[in-house]
């Protein structure tokens, strides 16, 4: 399956990226795909994803790391929203 | 309910979007505009840019949401949110939240509401660049507490 | 703090009031508006013409007097009033309450404090003509009670 | 001494008039200026200038009719304001 992942503010200024497309086999859930997402660019992504403060929404919902993501979906990680 | 959302680098005018809070329904007694402009003393430094971004399809979903919950609480006929994103310069017009209703009391909770939660929760990240450098703002106290004093 | 208090019997600009607001100072960060629009059912009966009486002079003193108050309470710039007199019909604009300060806090209370005492304390007087004959209204009680709730 | 008396609202319409300049002599309490209107007008503008709810204010300050008027001043008799 394929999910699009991206990333927003100072994390993207910091990974370089603002989307990846990343083919995974079968359903999995947010963290399996930050393993492999660190295993395809630098063990940084890593440290970069699961930092404390950094929030994650699938579809435009907030989720912890523990959701499962499934073919199509879009999976964002973000640093704390400041409002408008 | 006539709900209207909108994310954009342009700017909006003000007019315009009375006028059409006001053409909803004869009904409409009460208006209540904000408008929110870059101002340059945050926090002591001077603010040259001010750069906004968001997350499309995330940020109108809330900003929708956040219109919705005001509805549920108060008596709306009308309600719009323009936000801006982009570059933006001191003076420049950066939020525009109007409510029409029949009395004023519910426009005016409904406005400040609205203006309450989008200040907070909004999924919008700003970056300041003064002379200094540039830096991504986290959110403000104040702020915070004005939006849990709605419960 | 700039002050602009008129009771005329022409309509207003919102847009033209928005820019005097602004205009006063690079400070301003928010700018509440408030428009109140003459709506077609009071009291159930249909209203046809509401014609408002004022006591120029003492009118516009009593503004000045509600607008330095809420001054007092809260950080203003700059301040607006129009209350419009004569024959006014369904849908046409009644009163215009600008308010400009640095934080939206301020801008919102300082509007809604005078509004409320605009609806009950200032010196007009209301004749509402409907298809049953005219009448003079007299203060209605959920406008004391919201002019009370200030203290 | 001259004052100028203004009325307003359905208090103008019943009185036929919305002002009146009234000579006095010396200064006099707006008790006075009533019973000097009444006498020169009708009783009726007696029994409608004190009504219980009839407000009075002199050059634009709410008063009583205890108050002393002086030459110049601008005297107003109106009903409850109901507000903008």
């Amino acid at each position: 399956m394929t999910v699009k992942i991206v990333f927003f503010a100072n994390l993207r200024e910091a990974l370089g990226v603002d989307s990846v497309d990343l083919q995974v086999s079968g359903s999995s859930s947010v963290s399996t795909l930050i393993s492999q997402l660190a295993k395809r660019y630098s063990s940084e992504w890593l440290e970069l994803l699961t930092a404390e403060n950094i929030r994650i929404a699938v579809n435009h919902e907030m989720i912890n790391e523990d959701a499962v993501v499934v073919d199509g979906d879009e999976v964002a990680f973000f640093p704390p929203v400041t409002g408008g | 309910m006539e709900k209207k959302i909108q994310v954009q680098k342009e700017t909006f005018d003000l007019r315009s979007e009375y006028d059409h809070l006001r053409s909803v329904s004869l009904k409409v007694g009460a208006v209540v505009t904000f408008t929110g402009t870059v101002r340059d003393l945050n926090e002591d430094e001077s603010v040259q840019v001010l750069h906004l971004e968001h997350y499309p399809g995330m940020t109108e979903r809330e900003l929708d949401k956040i219109i919705v919950e005001a509805a549920r609480r108060w008596e709306v006929i009308a309600a719009t949110v323009i936000h801006r994103v982009g570059d933006l310069y001191p003076g420049d017009e950066i939020v525009f939240v109007g409510v029409a209703s029949q009395h004023r009391g519910d426009a005016f909770a409904a406005c400040s509401f609205v203006m309450d939660y989008l200040k907070t929760r909004a999924t919008f990240w700003k970056k300041e660049k003064t002379q200094e450098g540039e830096r991504w703002l986290t959110t403000r106290e104040s702020d915070e507490t004005a939006a849990d004093a709605w419960g």
